[in-house]
């Protein structure tokens, strides 16, 4: 697998998907950077998160007119694979290659912490090394992570099973006190219904090793490289 | 001339900042209002309003994001 | 008309001088040292540098006490920010701490926010990436609608722009007492990371090489912050309000990047960011520091506002701005670096040999000034200072009844403000970008890796005020000690600190005094923990109306680790450890937070602090955690040993604690006492031995305590059983009592 | 009816939101404008006009900040 991690001017968690992808994963990655179109061969796509363009308008807003969203969303048509994690969701939605949008966390402040996680759907290429229905720890850091989406929509992505990840307690139970930032139906992360396009709100590449509180996150990024083919 | 775009929420969609502005108004002991909707605006400095089309397009695919915001634009001074 | 007069300003007399905050005495200075009057804008000029936030004034005679140097210091106070290697291979950090009380008092998110802009921009500015954020904050009572409005202005503010910029903002402290209702602090740090050889400095070498300004357009923001930050308040500060100063983080991390590339080329000589006084300032430093001189053609400067004249233009305090020297010829090649980061990137003018200022404006000098010796002759106080006769009043200790129960007193100390967690806090700020945080907020001190390795720091921030109230010396000794003792039972070695003195009107001899006599216990302490000052900054004047805030020299320590993974948290780990304790029990309740808040007496002196014991127990932690015989530790502080105990069991897993103590100290002043050199240690049985040996070694008494256990608190004496209460309901009131508050 | 509250930056103060807004709109190609400044605004439900007073002073002191905003108020439908 090659994976590319896109560059705004500002994103921030761009080296820590790096990191998490090369160092820890061991897939040859590059940056991709904002003004360029050429994605350089890559397999993977990473959205990492940040404030792309300093974000003060409405988060993702402005990035999806950048040269390089252009290119990501004629690779994502073709089956390409593309994860967006936090501002990287944010851009996802924005975009237009995941429904709904995501809005101000209910609580009106940022929220930095690790959260339980339910996931929901293992069949996916990002997470088919986790149990169905097993709860894992991952941090969460956003301002704007309160997913929305209306009636109809949350029904098809349910029927489809696009919902991947869901907060919950650490029993795995989805229930309202589980829910940071009053995401519908306490969705952390979804997927495409074609299942080549992932985005959630909490990061896994902010738990990928040992020396850190959990190493749920690691496993993301083991299952696409497996799933694409391996890092050689 | 000024443009003005006003962007806010869709009807329907929750908006927690106008529930936490009323509700403090409400501790505060102020009580004539009923509900408190939070919107967002631009002045943008323009010549003349040849810009219409432009904006109309600026402000659907940017300054407003359609799933959940919908906007108005007004000329003036 | 000359250009000069076409601004119409008016003519220098000392009615003027007086208005920009210089005395009688430092204008006929001026005059003096110039041969002449200055002219309006040299003169606007000369009065922020001598405003003592520049020139350090009051202070500087005394900061000359501090330790500064070390085999590991590689660059001390004098610059942006100091640096101490890390290991053998170049591999550096470099910190500062800084206040903005003032702004944060008038635009609690703004000038929060500004200060930790100015922070970075001192960190990056020396070629380091900043890799890590701290804040000291202090309030106001939160039963003050205003203090509450304030301490969540501030946070968000530090939260906005760090998080935006992508530093984690790691840790720090928060007080809470009315000393601080009309003067919050606000002190932020950041870290940064440098190679030794990297290491970028303010220089202006080279005649005939550019000046280029990048970043943000110049506006009329905060004109005169410096002398505003030099004064106390009063009603007329409410006239100075519309100075504040707006952040951009976004444009912040953008000149990062663009610089940090630049200085991967060769095309610089020197960089200076404009913080306090501006442009004044920084290209006075960078003028006077290579002995050279500047030409600058004011008019060249981005603006953001029309109509701006020169002197606003060397005065605007616009937030997100940097001044370099380019080589001459290689304009074009940093153009190109900043066109990529979207940024514009102007020359202003040029580097002289004459030693000169010169200010041009339409191509004619509007004033001129030489620049070293408005350095080196910056007036320089050496104020009157005595220690008050109320001293003895507040030093004696008062005689309290011992409460019926403590498990209440215990409650309500987990309740109190300043000793509850401050998760409502750190929650705000992104504490995990950049994938270097391994010990998250809540412990003794933050723990980074750099560079993605097993290397790494650990920083603790602190400081009781209200031991240097009691004691400036004690409580100067006290702030080192402390934040050492935190960064040591982390497991890393105390290396250096910044500090940032807070202090209220220097122009009074009880605090000048206070000022003189909390530098003398720093510096004492900072040598025998061989901890040097490296960087720092002084905040006088913090007074509103005649009323000054309780002394407070924060202290930022920085230690550091060659294997993070050896790092030691400061919650309890297992059931069944063994719980010690290092150091003895003396039940001395002076200055603590006990006698504070339970009787009302903020009296009593303030604990002694032994600096040998202090210096054995690093020595103690630091063999401990690279033999890695520590699962967890925890030093005792506010609120003393039951406070310690409860807190590390705080961890969300229900474990609990049984210790048996038998001591004859009164009940209360034994769990309750505020004495130093204490560390609770959870140790795994098998290495009980082992630890003992160790702290024989050091020469340290150490005593088991007891042993952790499920889901109970609980502390007897003798036979007296003090405390029983479950963990999870302790650990709900100390945990939501700031957020309750704040609802 | 509603009463609206508009609360926008003084004059000088710098607005970085509307200037990253004003410069991706360059990027973009569109060069009809040549300032941007964003506000907020505040839709709320009330029966009259009677409470304008009281109006005035929620919006100084919790809707705008008097040290960097100012505000206006307006009603209607
Ligand atoms: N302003 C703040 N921002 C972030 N973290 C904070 C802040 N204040 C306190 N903390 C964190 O809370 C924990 C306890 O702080 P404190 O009570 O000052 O510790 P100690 O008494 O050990 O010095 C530490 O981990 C500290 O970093
Ligand atoms: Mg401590």
């Amino acid at each position: 697998m090659k994976a590319g991690v896109v560059v705004f001017p500002g994103s921030n968690c761009d080296h820590d998907c790096y990191h998490a992808l090369k160092h820890v994963t061991g897939a040859e990655t590059v940056f991709l950077w904002h003004k360029d179109t050429d994605l350089q061969g890559v397999d993977l796509v990473v959205f990492p998160g940040g404030f792309s363009y300093g974000d003060y308008l409405r988060c993702g807003a402005i990035a999806k007119f950048s040269p390089i969203v252009n290119e990501v969303i004629k690779f994502a048509n073709n089956g390409g694979h593309v994860l967006g994690i936090c501002n990287g969701f944010q851009v996802l939605t924005e975009s237009g290659l995941l429904p709904g949008a995501l809005m101000k966390n209910r609580g009106l402040k940022f929220l930095c912490k690790y959260v339980n996680l339910r996931v929901d759907n293992t069949d996916t290429p990002f997470t088919n090394m986790y149990a169905a229905g097993e709860v894992v720890r991952i941090p969460i850091a956003h301002m704007e992570g309160n997913y929305y989406i209306d009636a109809d929509g949350l029904k098809s992505l349910e029927d489809n099973n696009q919902v991947v990840f869901r907060y919950c307690d650490h029993n795995g139970t989805a229930e309202d006190d589980s829910n940071p930032n009053g995401a519908v139906g306490n969705i952390a992360g979804i997927i495409n219904e074609k299942g080549n396009v992932l985005g959630m709100m909490p990061h896994p590449e902010r738990c990928a090793e040992s020396v850190m509180e959990t190493r749920d996150g690691y496993f993301m990024f083991e299952s696409v490289a497996k799933f694409i083919g391996g890092c050689r | 001339m000024k443009a003005k775009v006003y962007v806010k929420l869709k009807n329907g969609v929750l908006d927690p900042q106008g529930q936490t502005i009323l509700s403090s108004m409400q501790r505060m002991g102020y009580d004539f209002a009923s509900d408190v909707r939070m919107g967002k605006f631009f002045e943008i400095e323009v010549k003349d309003d040849s810009c219409k089309a432009d904006l109309e397009k600026i402000a659907q695919s940017m300054l407003a994001n359609p799933i959940i915001e919908e906007y108005s634009i007004e000329f003036g001074e | 008309m000359s250009v000069y007069e076409s601004f119409g300003f008016p003519e220098v007399t000392f009615e003027i001088a007086k208005g920009m905050g210089l005395s009688e005495g430092e204008f006929e200075g001026v005059k003096n040292l110039l041969g002449r009057t200055p002219n309006y804008i040299e003169l606007g000029v000369i009065s922020s540098m001598y405003s003592e936030h520049c020139s350090y004034k009051s202070s500087r005679v005394h900061l000359s006490k501090f330790p500064t140097e070390a085999p590991w210091v590689v660059q001390g106070p004098g610059e942006n920010a100091g640096v101490i290697s890390v290991d053998d291979e170049g591999l550096c950090v470099c910190f500062k701490v800084e206040s903005h009380n003032h702004p944060s008092f008038i635009e609690p998110f703004q000038g929060a926010a500004t200060g930790v802009g100015g922070i970075l921009r001192d960190v990056f500015t020396m070629g380091a990436r900043p890799v890590a954020a701290m804040n000291s904050l202090r309030f106001g009572r939160l039963d003050k609608p205003k203090n509450r409005q304030i301490f969540e202005g501030v946070v968000a503010g530090i939260s906005h722009y760090g998080n935006c910029f992508g530093v984690p903002t790691v840790g720090g402290e928060v007080y809470f007492n009315s000393c601080y209702d009309g003067n919050p602090l606000v002190n932020a740090f950041a870290l940064g990371v440098v190679q030794k050889d990297r290491i970028f400095l303010a220089k202006a070498e080279g005649v005939g090489n550019p000046v280029i300004y990048v970043g943000a357009k110049t506006g009329r923001d905060g004109i005169h912050g410096a002398t505003m930050a030099s004064e106390e308040f009063n009603e007329n500060s409410e006239s100075k309000r519309p100075n504040v100063q707006i952040g951009d983080p976004f444009k912040e991390k953008l000149l990062l990047e663009a610089c940090l590339e630049l200085m991967k080329t060769d095309y610089i000589v020197g960089i200076q960011d404009m913080g306090a006084a501006g442009l004044t300032s920084s290209s006075f430093e960078m003028a006077s520091k290579s002995g050279s001189g500047v030409r600058l053609d004011l008019d060249h400067v981005p603006m953001r506002e029309t109509g701006m004249n020169p002197y606003e233009v060397m005065l605007s305090e616009s937030q997100e701005r940097m001044l370099m020297v380019a080589k001459k010829g290689y304009e074009g090649k940093v153009k190109e670096i900043f066109d990529k980061w979207d940024l514009d990137a102007s020359v202003i003018g040029e580097v002289t040999d004459d030693g000169y200022v010169r200010l041009c404006w339409q191509g004619e000098e509007v004033a001129a000034l030489e620049a070293a010796p408005l350095a080196d002759e910056a007036p320089k106080y050496k104020r009157p200072y005595a220690r008050p006769d109320y001293m003895d009043e507040l030093q004696r200790l008062p005689k309290v009844e011992a409460p019926k129960d403590l498990q209440q007193v215990l409650v309500a100390l987990l309740t109190n403000e300043s000793i509850a967690s401050k998760n409502w806090v750190w929650t705000q700020y992104d504490h995990m970008v950049r994938v270097g945080t391994v010990q998250l907020p809540g412990s003794d001190a933050a723990v980074i890796r750099l560079n993605e390795s097993e290397k790494g720091v650990a920083i603790s921030s602190d400081c009781n005020s209200r031991y240097c109230l009691l004691n400036p010396f004690e409580g100067g000794k006290a702030a080192v000690a402390e934040s050492a003792r935190n960064v040591a039972v982390s497991g890393a070695r105390p290396r250096a600190l910044t500090n940032c003195l807070n202090f209220g009107n220097p122009e009074k001899s009880d605090i000048m005094w206070q000022f003189a006599t909390a530098v003398d216990g720093m510096a004492e302490a900072a040598r025998v923990l061989e901890t040097p000052v490296v960087s720092g900054n002084v905040s006088l004047y913090n007074e509103t109306e005649k009323k000054p805030i309780h002394p407070t020299p924060t202290i930022v320590m920085v230690g550091v680790f060659d294997d993070v993974t050896k790092r030691i948290g400061s919650y309890f780990t297992g059931m069944e450890s063994a719980v010690y304790l290092l150091g003895e029990n003396t039940g001395y309740i002076g200055g603590s937070e006990y006698l504070a808040s339970i009787h009302g007496y903020e009296r009593g002196d303030a604990p002694e602090v032994d600096l040998n014991r202090e210096k054995s127990i690093i020595d103690f932690m630091c063999e401990a955690a690279d033999k890695r015989l520590v699962k967890s530790a925890h030093d005792v502080s506010d609120g003393g040993l039951a406070v310690a105990l409860a807190e590390m069991c705080f961890n969300g897993e229900n474990i609990g604690v049984n210790v048996k103590l038998s001591s004859g100290i009164r009940d209360d002043a034994l769990i309750f006492g505020e004495n130093h050199g204490r560390v609770v240690l959870e140790i795994d049985v098998d290495n009980v031995q082992a630890v003992k040996k160790l702290a024989e070694k050091y020469n340290l008494p150490i005593e088991k305590i007891g042993r952790t256990c499920s889901g109970l608190i609980e502390i007897s004496n003798q036979t007296r059983k003090l405390i029983s209460m479950k963990v999870t309901d302790a650990e709900n009131i100390w945990k939501n009592s700031i957020g309750d508050r704040m609802k």
